[in-house]
Parts: structure tokens; C-alpha cells; sequence
């Protein structure tokens, strides 16, 4: 049935497309043509899917709230990011008086830039992917790492102490849980000995019996998919770990004084960050586009991709409907004292699984280790640091 | 049609003076820092280029000469704005003309 | 000369003077990072793509961050009342010049000594990582061990001491 | 490259396939060790923590070790292998590699279960019994790393590892015999028991060393290689080592003088009784279960060693020698343990006298005897220990059984358990291991055909087991109460073990009948078959009811000479009273310990009496001479100094001062002044060379 002509076609259609349509090329031109079709397609997609997804969670909120969420606009609000976008194109847009001017300005711009070019190393489906660079992971690092200098920019350029505060705020945390995010996918890399997403979706995609390879059905797979999903959540600036733009602290954080288009140029960054993040999650932990079970390669492979991905988001919106925020100090001591050294023991366990060989006894050893150390240091070590009323050290 | 190494070495040579000159020049302790980085990025550039045109770029030392670099100019930029930060704590500048004090 | 090869040297030089000659310390460190980018690219060029993206996750991704907040400890955001050079620049000017002089003679003089071939080696990760737990295992643990000291150093240099008599 | 690779110590999967109960014995001792490293970075108050961390390790291994035990038994059924080893290089010198391994064959797997449900047993008891203890924590931390050597010993394939695990396991005794080291006596029996297996384990590591020399392996098995396998075996025994004996029966007894001294026989028993200073789960586990029980593990582990070379019921000179020391020391133990009046002493001597009966087994009758010996003394002897500590426990720290007395009414589940622990100890027929074990070796040393000697030792040691045992229970459980204040129950958490021991002590022997040998049949890997023929022997019932009979004396007479009468703590013995000059030297333990003190240590004394002369005087007078002459020496360069040296000197230095004054103008403290001058120099430095090398 995976073999059948249809189903092929289905599952490369966007190749096909593509490649009919670079074919009007001079053959000389193909390739690049092949590219920019599929640059231009990746910078069509997302925001439509950014533009869905602001619906999808303003009415996810409202029914969290037991409200409903917009509906005027079109059949249940659907056209609301329509009407959006075209109030933040025809807003005026403020800069401040004493704003650094450049700065200011190129500051979202370098955002959007930096987080699209993130979506070059993502395989959306069987062969679908920009570019397969063989240092992939640490490509897609180093762009997100680069989005930090761009919200530094925004905050200090505004001169308005709150942005500065929530640029400030925003770094710190970025820079604090990008070490989490990467060490946490440093361990699929141990496994899968590769660092070409592809590659590594290839890794997992086979099955047995009826249950796929996904490395977060094991003990470190599963570990690292929940530091993972922690850092993730810290790294797009989501609630609970949205101080950055605590409004109820600084008024909307490093993009107090953006308006307007630049504004709406933020808002598409940080989605599309949640995007590629997510996308990113999907592909080390949960198998990339490959099916969840085996008698469903018959979907095409992209749909599983999209639907991971959608699904995740809904979980970040789950997440923002449902926890409060935490504290600044609470989030650093989180993600120093215990995401981060459970990570690194997350490593270990991975080569003990690495080395054990096949068999059930390094199962056994590796979830055991994994849960007494969550249980000595979550419960036992992390009693101490339990929330209470913050010390001020500078207050005397 | 490709680069010769020559145009690299010329470049890295003019990073190294132009981050010699700022370490040289200016007055904030952190611009002399930043100087310095630049100059570390001219010889890594170097580093590499010679491991691109060099006889054995398949035994990755150039390369490898790099990656080590990069790792400890990290390391140094920590501990170097590190001490300027206790510096500007100590004395409240961080203008070099000034830091001229043997002891604190 | 590929075009390529200008453009990126052009905007790698063009981020170092910025940084050198701006007066505003945050401009600076923006245009280091240009500079810093500039040269990753040209890594990219080079086929060192493992080190052109270590170059950015390293230094944009972290260096830079470290000089714009000391930037900001230091209150070096706002712009110094006496001039941004010291008082005896040019002396350093001309040394640099000189270092360049130097520097430039002797790529002249041993160019025609580099054979230009040019093998394109397929270097993929993998046998990076081989390489640095096989041959380099020893300055790998080395440069971890630097980390570390380097890490607690800073922290310990940049800490908060608690017993400081009240101005 | 790769090859390197290969051969990461993470991959015993180069052998063919290996199940991971093999793969991951290591884990049976390495998790008590792991729990003690933990236990040792706890701080104190965290009793709950570590004792649980303690058992719930312990109770890992036990588990293991039955799974283990399972697949060994299982390979057996099908009479498939039955030993299975990973073998690991650890580091190699020139041509020659040491190895290390594990390996797991019947005789590991009986020993992993013993050890590891009676540790498991003892860690349970002494949770209620160091309950009041301040040290709490230091205790289980070295409980489970004794527990892990202990398990270490017995699955180690190599005998460096094995050698290792020796060393931790003799540390950790030291450790918990001095465990209470406020106390003088404590301490010195530490450092007693410390010397004096150290006297026994030189010689076993120059047999080690010896071994290594002739063999190039440290292994026991390696697939036909290794030193306990048939090239290096035969090679051993074609070279002579002088007095009759060849290379292969001599390392055994070197081997063997490192048993004897672990496991106190006789010449270096006296180490054994003083073990009684420490806690008494201490001697429950250490001093009578598992550690004195590693010597005989470790004369049965290199028994191919001493019996190569032996025709068919025949024997060799090393299996000679380990059988005479065997029986007499059961003896000499048992005619002392009659004239002790510490309870925890007389178990120490009668132990020392069941590890005698063990050795005499293994000498005699092979393996399998001695081991059965082994496991079923293991239970009632750590059942008998266990219970003493419960009385200790129950009348204040109270260690003389003339001060005791009647406790089975006050105590009556403990005195159940002991006295089950006591009949199992004296071989009470039928109904108790004891009986069967001790009636193999009985039967071996029947049969042994180069002299009766020994058998007529141990029917006396015999007799004396059940005299002494009925004493000291007469004392202890019957007459009416003589102690201060009245004595009291123990806990639950203390009173369940024992039971469950007592279960064992009684069930063991099943496995052990001639009716149905099982045990012996496994350890020597034949078909265990069930059928009553095994009675048939001719002379086995016989010798079964002479055994019973001395038995039934030895309870009488003590019986007849203490039973139920309770005299006053200060009154002469029974015995004493009858006997005296049999008593005196009895009770003063037959003059050993004065022995070795008017010998060995008055020699020590002597020689640190001498060396000390010899610093003060000799060596002292030479250093006070020299000392003298560079004093005098000194006093001349004063001279000299003052007078010439200073005046120049200070005129030099004037100078200097006034340069260094011109000079500092360049140390500026201007960071970027010193930046300069270093970019000058290298320009300068760099021209030169260019210029120097154009052509």
C-alpha cells in the first residue's frame, strides 16, 4: 500500500509541483529555481499557518476563559488576522522621540530574518527539505542563538526602561534555557550519530510491530523531550515563562514601543519561532513526519509533520491558558539547579544506553537512575528551594 | 575562478590591524576587549584558510586549531568582562586612562 | 577573486572599522557582530561549515550578548565626556599600521611559495567529532577543563561582595 | 582507529552471545557499593534515608543474584553450560595483559543467594538494632560497601579482582570490628583482627604473584586459557617445588595461608574471638556468615588448583595439609569454646571450629561437601549470632551468660529461634541441616583412606559442639533470671529475621540428603536424582546413628552437668569444680594468644627497642655533630657578612634603586602602554626574520 503510485504522488506532490515548475526554466537556471520556489513556498506557509494560529488561540483562550473568543469577522472569526493585519499596516508607526533610530528599525527586521532562515534544516516530509546540511542541528542553533542580539536591540533601542527590563529579562532567560535546549538534543545526536535532521527522522522511522522507533519511547528519549519541552517554552518567551512581556510588571516588555507593521513584525517572530521550535521538537523526538503507527504511511508524510507540529502549538496555548507566570529569580533557579544538571545526567544515562547494548537490562538501569535522580533532586533537593517570598539583595 | 589564499590572508591581516588598532586606541576597557576578539577571529581565519589550501585538509588540524580557539576566546571574553565589570565596580570606570593604579 | 569573496570581505572589514571608529559602545558591539558574521560566512566559503556555525552560535549567539550586558553593567551605554579615543591614539595607529605593514610584506613575500590547489575536502561532522574524541581527545578535555575554571572564574571575579562597607 | 574502538570495556558483546544476566552481574556488587558512596556523602540526621538506601541496594542484588541463581540452575536442568564469563582487559604491560571478569558458575550462584538474602536479613535486624546508635549512617555505609566486596569476591573471575575485593572486604571488617572505637578494647581488636589476616594475605599474594610467573593469566576461566584450566594446570603440576610438592599444590597453600588467615584457623585464629568487640549484626554477617566463610570460598574457588594431580579417591599433599589444619582446629575451638562465659565468644570459637569442619570437607570429601557445610552454617550461624544480639539487646548490653539465665520465659520467640540455631549448630539428627551437612563430612572422613585420624577428631569436636552449645543455652535460656533488671522481648523489625533464619536452618537440609543430594549434584554440575538407595551405603546408617549418639551424649552430659540449675554468677563453673585443671587452661584459651605475645610481639618489641638505641645514639650523635660544625660554620659567614658582603652590597643596590627609578616610568600601569610596546616589539621581531630569510 506505501508503495503505491498514488500514495507516492501524494507524499512528494510538493516536489513534483516544484520540479514542474522549475522544468520552465532553462536548465542551466533549474536548481536555483527549485530553490527559491521552495524559499518562496516556506515564506507563504508559515505566516498563513501564523495567521491561523492567532485565531486558533485567541478562541482556545476565550474557551479556556468560558468566553468565546472572536467571532465577528467571517464564519467564526476567521477572517479576524485579515482584518489585523490590515490594521497594523495602516496604523501609523510611532518611534520615539529619543529612540535610536537605525536600531529601532532594524531590530524586528533582523528577528524575522533570523527565525525564517531556521526553517531551511526542517524536513517537513519525505525529501522535503531546503537544504540537508550535515551540521543541520547546529545550523538551526546558531540562527535561533542569533534572535537573542535582535531582542537586545529592540529593548535598549527604544530607550524606555521597561523594554530594556524585558530585553534584559528576555536574554538572560533565552541564553539560560538555550543550554537545555541544546544539551537536551545533544543526546539524539548521540544516537542517531548524525547531525542532518533528516538523518535523524530516518533513524526513527521504522517500526516494530505497529509501534514506531520514536526516541521519546525511551527512558532518555522521554527525559530529554520533557527538558526539552521546558526550554522550549522558556525560549519562545511562553506563558508560564513569559516574563519578558509580563504585562502586568512591564507594560508589554521589549516591544513596548514598537506600533504598527514592526509590531506585527515581532508578533510573526515570535509564532514562527514557537514554529520552528516546535518543528524542531517534532523532528528529534517524535519522529519527524514519519507516521505514529505502521499502518498509516499512507497518509502523506507531510500532513504528520503539519499535524505534530499544530499539535504542540496547541499544547503552548494549552500551557498559556492554564499556568500562572513564574518569578524571575524561580526561573533561573529552575533552569540552573534542576533542568540543567538533570540534562547533563540525561547525557550520561544515554551513553550507559548507548554502551549497555541490546536487552532489557538497560532499560531497566536507565529509567531507574533517571527516576531516583528526578526524585532526589526534584523532590528532595528542590524542597529547599521551594517558592517562597523572594530575598531581595539589593534592597537595603 | 577561486579565491587564492593570499586574498584571505590580506583580509585576516587587516581584521588583526584594525582589532589592533581599537584594542590599541580607545579608551573603554570593553572596546579594548572587543579588539582583541577581532584579533582572535583574524587568526582563526587564518587558521582555516591555511587547513582549506593547505597539503592535508583531510587531517581537520587547521580546522581543529579553530574550533579550539573559538572555545577558549570564549572563555576569555567571560573572564575579561568579568574583570572589567569588578574593575568598574571597584573604581567606577572603565576608562583605561584612568585604570592607571598598580593597586586597588 | 569571486565576487562572493569581496562582498563578504568588504562587509567583514567594514563591521571592524565600525566597531573600531564608532563612538557609541552599543553601536560597537553591533557592528562587531556584522564583523563576526562576516566572518562566519567566509568560513562558509572556506567549506568549514562546523566552524562557520560554531563562529556564530559562539560569538553572536553568546560573546556578543556578554559585551552588550557589560556594556550596560558598566554604564558604558552613555557616551563619555571626554572623547572616545585616548589621549595618545595616534601612537597606536601607527604600531597597528606597522603590525599591518608586516603582515601584509610577508603574505606577499610567501604567496608565490602556496601551491593553489584546490581539493575540496568533503569534511562531514561525523568525522569532526571522530577527530576531536580520537586525535584531539586530550585538548578537547583540556579546553573543558579551561571552560570550567573560566566559567567559575568569572563568575567568582563578577560576584557581588557581600562585605563592602557602606559609602 | 576503529580497532581502538573495539575494544572499549563496554562491549562484552565481542564474545558470542552472552544473556544480559551475564552481561550484568556486575551490578550485583557494584549497587551496595554504589548505595555506601551515597550513604557516605549523607549527613547524619538522614538515618531513614540511608538505611532504606542500604536495603533497597542489598535487596537489588538479592534479586539479581536470584535470577542469576535461576539461570544457572536452569542451564543445569538442561544440562547445557553451566559457566558463563565475561572476561575485560584492564590495562596491559608489554606482551603481558592483566585481566579482570566475572563469572558465574553453580558455585558463585549458591554463594551470590547466601550472601545476599542472609546480608539482606542482617541489614533488616541491625535497622532495629543500631537504632540508637549515633553513627547510624557511618554503620550502613559500611555495611553495603562491605556487602559489595563481599558479592565482588564471590562472582570475580580473576584473581587480582577477587585479591581486590579480599582487601576491601578485610578493610571494611576492620572498619566495623572498630566501629565503636571510643572503646580501647574495640580498637584493639581492629587492629588485632587487621595484622592478622595481613600475616595470611602476604602469603597469598606471593602466591598470586607466583601464579602470574608461571601461568601469564590472572583468570580462573577463559575459554581453555585460563589458570584453572587444563594447559596451565597440567604445566603447573609438571614442575616441582620441593618437599613432594608440585608448583600447583604450593600456590595452593600460599592461596591457602590467605584462607587461613581470612577465616581463622589455626594458627592465625586468634583474631576471630577479639571480632567480637563490633556491633553484633557485625559479627552475625561478617564474623560468622559470609567474610570467615570467604576463605573456604576461596580454597573451593581454587580447588582445581590443589586436588590436580590426585589419582581417583585419591588425595594430594596441599589437600593433606588443608584437611589436618582443618580438624584440629575444630578441635582446639571447640575444647575452648567450653570454657567461655561471653556468649558472643563461645559463638566466635564455635565458628571458628564449624570453619574447621569446612576446611577438613573440603579436604577430604571435595567441594561440594565443604560448601554445603558452608551455606547450611551460614543460616543457624547468623540465626545463632542474631539471636545472641537479641538477648544482648533484651538484658542491657549484658555479654556474660552467668548473669543471664531463664529468658525463655521472658523471651520466648527469641529462645525458640536459638534454640533451633543451636540443635541445626550441634547436627541434631534428621529434623536440622546441621545434621546433614556435618554427617557428609563425617562420611568423608570415613572414607579416607590415608589415615582415620581426622574422623576421630572431628566425632570429638563433635561431641563437643553439642556440650558446649547445651552449656551456654542451659545458661542463658533455663535456671531462673540472675542478671540486674528484667530483660525484655525485642522489636518486630529484629524477631522477624530471626524467624525467617530459622525457616532456613531447618529447610536447608532437605536439599542436602544422601537420599536426594541435589546440592552436591549441582555444585559438581551431575544429575541430582531422587531415590532412598542413597541410604543403602554400606556403613552410612551406621555412621548416622554413632553421629546421632555422641550428639545425644554431648546434650546429656551438658545437660546432666547444667541443665535447669541456675548457680550464682560468682560460683565455679560446673565443669571447674570437676576439673580444674582441664578448666584453667580451657578458659585462658590454651596460652595462644600468650604465645604469640611472648614470641611475635616480644620479638617487635624487642626490634623497636633496638631501633629506637640506635636513632638516639648512633644517627642522633651524628646529625647533633654535623649540626654543630655548620653552626660554627655559620658563625664565620656572619662575620664575613657584615664586614665586607653589606658595604658593596648596599652600594649596589643604591644604584639600582636609582635605575629602577628611570625604568619604572615605562611601568605605568597603562594596560594599553605594555600592548604597545609588545605590537612594537613583534613588528620589530618580525621584520627582522623577514628580512633575514628573503632570498
Amino acid at each position: 500500500m506505501a508503495t503505491s503510485p498514488l500514495f507516492t504522488n501524494l507524499d512528494q506532490i510538493f516536489m513534483i509541483l516544484r520540479d514542474w515548475l522549475a522544468g520552465f526554466m532553462p536548465a542551466a537556471f533549474r536548481p536555483a529555481a527549485g530553490v527559491v520556489l521552495a524559499v518562496i513556498a516556506i515564506v507563504c506557509v508559515f505566516p498563513g499557518l501564523f495567521a491561523l494560529t492567532t485565531v486558533f488561540e485567541r478562541k482556545g483562550l476565550g474557551r479556556i476563559q468560558n468566553r468565546l473568543g472572536p467571532n465577528r469577522v467571517g464564519p467564526y472569526g476567521l477572517f479576524q488576522p485579515i482584518a489585523d493585519g490590515i490594521k497594523s499596516l495602516t496604523k501609523e508607526d510611532i518611534v520615539p522621540f529619543s529612540a535610536n533610530t537605525v536600531v529601532h528599525f532594524l531590530a524586528p527586521l533582523s528577528l524575522v530574518v533570523a527565525v525564517f532562515m531556521e526553517f531551511a534544516v526542517l524536513p517537513m516530509g519525505r525529501n522535503m527539505v531546503l537544504v540537508d546540511l550535515n551540521a543541520g542541528l547546529l545550523y538551526f542553533f546558531s540562527m535561533s542563538a542569533s534572535t537573542e542580539l535582535s531582542v537586545f536591540m529592540a529593548g535598549w533601542s527604544s530607550r524606555n526602561k521597561y523594554s530594556l527590563l524585558g530585553a534584559m529579562r528576555a536574554v538572560a532567560q533565552m541564553i539560560s534555557y538555550e543550554v537545555v535546549l541544546l544539551l537536551s538534543s545533544v543526546s539524539v545526536v548521540m544516537i542517531a550519530g548524525s547531525l542532518s535532521l533528516p538523518k535523524i527522522v530516518e533513524a526513527q522511522n521504522s517500526y516494530t510491530g505497529i509501534f514506531p522507533h520514536w526516541y521519546i519511547f525511551t527512558p532518555w528519549g522521554l527525559a530529554g523531550f520533557v527538558m526539552y519541552a521546558i526550554a522550549a517554552t522558556a525560549e519562545t518567551n511562553r506563558s508560564p515563562f513569559d516574563l519578558p512581556e509580563g504585562e502586568s510588571e512591564l507594560v508589554a516588555g521589549y516591544h513596548t514601543e514598537y506600533s504598527g507593521f514592526k509590531f506585527a513584525l515581532f508578533f510573526l517572530g515570535e509564532y514562527l519561532a514557537m514554529f520552528a521550535i516546535s518543528g524542531l521538537g517534532t523532528t528529534l523526538f517524535l519522529g519527524g513526519w514519519s507516521a505514529p503507527l505502521s499502518f498509516l504511511t499512507f497518509i502523506p508524510s507531510w500532513i504528520w509533520f503539519f499535524s505534530k507540529v499544530m499539535l504542540s502549538i496547541f499544547v503552548f496555548i494549552w500551557m498559556r491558558g492554564t499556568l500562572p507566570r513564574l518569578r524571575q529569580d524561580q526561573l533561573m533557579n529552575f533552569a540552573w539547579k534542576f533542568v540543567l544538571p538533570f540534562t547533563l545526567l540525561n547525557l550520561i544515562v544515554t551513553a550507559l544506553w548507548r554502551f549497555m547494548g541490546e536487552g532489557w537490562l538497560r532499560w531497566v538501569v536507565c529509567t531507574a537512575i533517571l527516576v531516583v535522580a528526578y526524585v532526589l533532586m526534584g523532590r528532595v533537593e528542590m524542597r529547599s528551594e521551594h517558592f517562597g517570598p523572594r530575598r531581595y539583595r539589593y534592597a537595603e | 575562478m577561486t579565491t587564492p589564499l593570499a586574498g584571505y590572508l590580506l583580509v585576516a591581516a587587516l581584521l588583526f590591524a584594525i582589532g589592533l588598532a581599537g584594542a590599541l586606541t580607545r579608551r573603554n576597557a570593553i572596546l579594548v576587549l572587543i579588539g582583541i576578539e577581532l584579533m582572535l577571529n583574524a587568526a582563526n581565519l587564518n587558521l582555516i584558510a591555511f587547513w582549506r589550501f593547505g597539503p592535508h585538509p583531510e587531517l581537520l588540524t587547521g580546522m581543529m586549531f579553530a574550533i579550539f580557539s573559538i572555545a577558549v576566546a570564549a572563555a576569555e571574553a567571560a573572564v575579561g568582562l568579568g574583570l572589567v565589570i569588578a574593575i568598574h565596580r571597584h573604581t567606577n570606570t572603565t576608562d583605561l586612562d584612568k585604570m592607571n593604579r598598580m593597586k586597588g | 577573486m569571486t565576487p562572493v569573496f569581496y562582498v563578504l570581505a568588504a562587509l567583514t572589514l567594514a563591521g571592524g572599522l565600525a566597531t573600531v571608529l564608532l563612538k557609541h559602545l552599543v553601536h560597537c558591539a553591533l557592528a562587531t557582530t556584522v564583523a563576526f558574521a562576516g566572518l562566519a560566512l567566509l568560513y562558509l566559503q572556506l567549506d568549514a561549515q562546523f566552524a562557520g556555525f560554531a563562529q556564530i552560535l559562539v560569538y553572536i549567539g553568546a560573546v556578543a550578548i556578554l559585551i552588550v550586558f557589560a556594556i550596560l553593567l558598566t554604564r558604558g551605554a552613555e557616551l563619555p565626556k571626554d572623547g572616545v579615543f585616548s589621549r595618545t591614539w595616534f601612537v597606536g595607529l601607527v604600531i597597528a599600521a606597522g603590525v599591518f605593514a608586516v603582515l601584509g610584506w610577508a603574505v606577499l613575500e610567501s604567496v608565490r611559495a602556496v601551491p593553489q590547489q584546490m581539493a575540496v575536502p568533503a569534511v562531514t561532522v561525523r568525522e569532526i567529532g571522530i577527530a576531536l574524541v580520537g586525535r584531539y581527545v586530550l585538548p578537547l578535555e583540556i579546553v573543558a577543563l579551561l571552560l570550567t575554571a573560566a566559567t567559575i572564574g568569572a563568575v567568582i571575579v563578577a560576584m557581588h561582595e557581600k562585605e563592602r562597607p557602606k559609602p | 582507529m576503529m580497532q581502538e574502538y573495539a575494544s572499549v570495556p563496554f562491549q562484552p558483546a565481542t564474545q558470542c552471545f552472552v544473556s544480559p544476566i551475564i552481561t550484568g552481574l556486575w551490578l550485583i556488587p557494584v549497587a551496595p557499593m554504589v548505595a555506601s558512596g551515597v550513604i557516605a556523602l549523607l549527613k547524619q540526621p538522614r538515618r531513614k534515608f540511608a538505611a532504606s538506601l542500604a536495603v533497597g541496594s542489598l535487596s537489588i542484588s538479592m534479586l539479581l543474584s536470584l535470577l542469576a541463581f535461576c539461570h544457572v540452575v536452569a542451564g543445569w536442568a538442561h544440562g547445557s553450560v553451566v559457566r558463563e564469563f565475561v572476561n575485560l582487559t584492564w590495562f596491559r604491560f608489554g606482551s603481558s595483559t592483566v585481566d579482570l571478569g566475572w563469572v558465574l558458575d553453580p558455585l558463585a550462584a549458591i554463594m551470590l543467594v547466601m550472601v545476599s538474602l542472609v546480608g539482606l536479613l542482617i541489614f533488616i535486624y541491625s535497622v532495629g538494632y543500631m537504632a540508637h546508635d549515633e553513627n547510624f549512617t557511618r554503620f550502613f555505609c559500611f555495611m553495603s560497601l562491605f556487602a559489595g566486596a563481599m558479592l565482588g569476591v564471590v562472582i570475580s573471575n580473576s584473581l587480582l579482582l577477587l585479591f581486590m575485593c579480599w582487601e576491601i572486604v578485610g578493610l571494611t571488617s576492620y572498619l566495623l570490628i572498630g566501629f565503636w572505637y571510643q572503646k580501647p578494647s574495640a580498637a584493639a581488636a581492629a587492629r588485632k583482627a587487621f595484622v592478622t589476616t595481613r600475616v595470611g594475605d602476604v602469603f597469598f599474594l606471593l602466591g598470586i604473584v607466583w601464579l602470574f610467573s608461571q601461568t601469564g593469566t590472572l583468570l580462573f576461566y577463559n575459554h581453555g586459557v585460563g589458570s584453572l584450566e587444563g594447559l596451565a594446570l597440567v604445566n603447573l603440576l609438571s614442575q616441582h617445588a620441593g618437599l613432594g610438592l608440585s608448583a600447583a599444590g604450593a600456590i595452593g597453600l600460599l592461596i591457602f595461608a590467605g584462607a587461613v588467615g581470612k577465616s581463622g584457623q589455626l594458627p592465625l585464629h586468634v583474631w576471630l574471638p577479639d571480632a567480637m568487640e563490633g556491633p553484633t549484626p557485625v559479627s552475625a554477617l561478617i564474623h560468622a556468615a559470609t567474610m570467615v566463610a570467604a576463605g573456604v570460598f576461596l580454597v573451593a574457588r581454587v580447588y582445581p588448583l590443589m586436588s590436580i594431580g590426585a589419582a581417583p579417591h585419591g588425595t594430594t599433599a596441599a589437600l593433606t595439609v588443608v584437611t589436618w589444619v582443618g580438624a584440629s582446629t575444630a578441635v582446639f575451638a571447640a575444647l575452648i569454646a567450653v570454657a567461655q562465659n561471653d556468649i558472643k565468644r563461645i559463638l566466635a570459637y564455635s565458628t571458628i571450629s564449624q570453619l574447621g569442619y569446612m576446611m577438613a570437607g573440603l579436604g577430604l570429601g571435595g567441594v561440594a561437601v565443604g560448601m554445603f557445610h558452608l551455606i547450611t552454617h551460614a543460616f543457624f550461624k547468623a540465626l545463632l549470632f542474631l539471636g545472641a544480639g537479641s538477648v544482648i539487646h533484651g538484658c542491657r548490653e549484658e555479654q556474660d551468660i552467668r548473669r543471664m539465665g531463664g529468658l525463655r520465659s521472658d523471651m520466648p520467640l527469641t529462645f525458640l529461634t536459638y534454640a533451633i540455631g543451636m540443635l541445626a549448630l550441634c547436627g541434631f539428627p534428621i529434623f536440622f541441616s546441621g545434621f546433614w551437612s556435618k554427617d557428609g563430612i563425617l562420611e568423608a572422613a570415613k572414607h579416607w583412606d590415608i589415615s582415620k585420624g581426622p574422623f576421630y577428631l572431628l566425632v570429638f569436636g563433635a561431641l563437643l559442639t553439642a556440650f558446649y552449645m547445651t552449656r551456654q543455652v542451659c545458661y542463658v535460656f533455663f535456671g531462673h533470671w540472675r542478671g540486674h533488671e528484667s530483660a525484655h522481648e525485642s522489636q518486630r523489625v529484629m524477631t522477624v529475621p530471626l524467624a525467617i533464619l530459622a525457616f532456613f536452618a531447618i529447610a536447608l537440609g532437605v536439599i542436602g540428603t544422601p537420599a536426594w543430594p541435589w546440592f552436591h549434584a549441582f555444585v559438581e554440575n551431575r544429575t541430582a536424582s531422587f531415590s532412598w538407595h542413597g541410604f543403602a551405603e554400606p556403613g552410612l546408617l551406621q555412621l548416622m546413628l554413632a553421629s546421632s549418639l555422641v550428639v545425644f551424649l554431648g546434650l546429656g552430659l551438658g545437660w546432666r552437668l547444667y541443665g535447669n540449675k541456675s548457680p550464682r554468677p560468682e560460683a565455679p563453673d560446673a565443669l571447674e569444680r570437676s576439673a580444674p585443671w582441664l578448666w584453667a587452661p580451657l578458659r585462658d584459651r590454651l596460652y595462644v594468644d600468650e604465645l604469640y605475645g611472648a614470641t611475635v610481639v616480644a620479638f617487635y618489641a624487642w626490634w623497636a627497642r633496638v631501633a629506637d638505641w640506635f636513632d638516639r645514639r648512633i644517627w642522633g650523635g651524628i646529625v647533633a655533630a654535623i649540626a654543630w660544625l655548620f653552626g660554627l660554620w655559620a658563625q664565620l659567614n656572619r662575620l664575613l657578612d657584615i664586614d665586607w658582603v653589606d658595604g658593596g652590597f648596599d652600594k649596589t643596590c643604591e644604584e639600582l634603586s636609582s635605575g629602577g627609578g628611570l625604568l619604572s616610568r615605562v611601568e605605568g600601569g597603562r594596560v594599553q602602554n605594555y600592548l604597545r610596546f609588545l605590537a612594537a616589539a613583534v613588528v620589530a621581531l618580525v621584520a627582522i626574520l623577514l628580512w633575514s630569510s628573503r632570498p
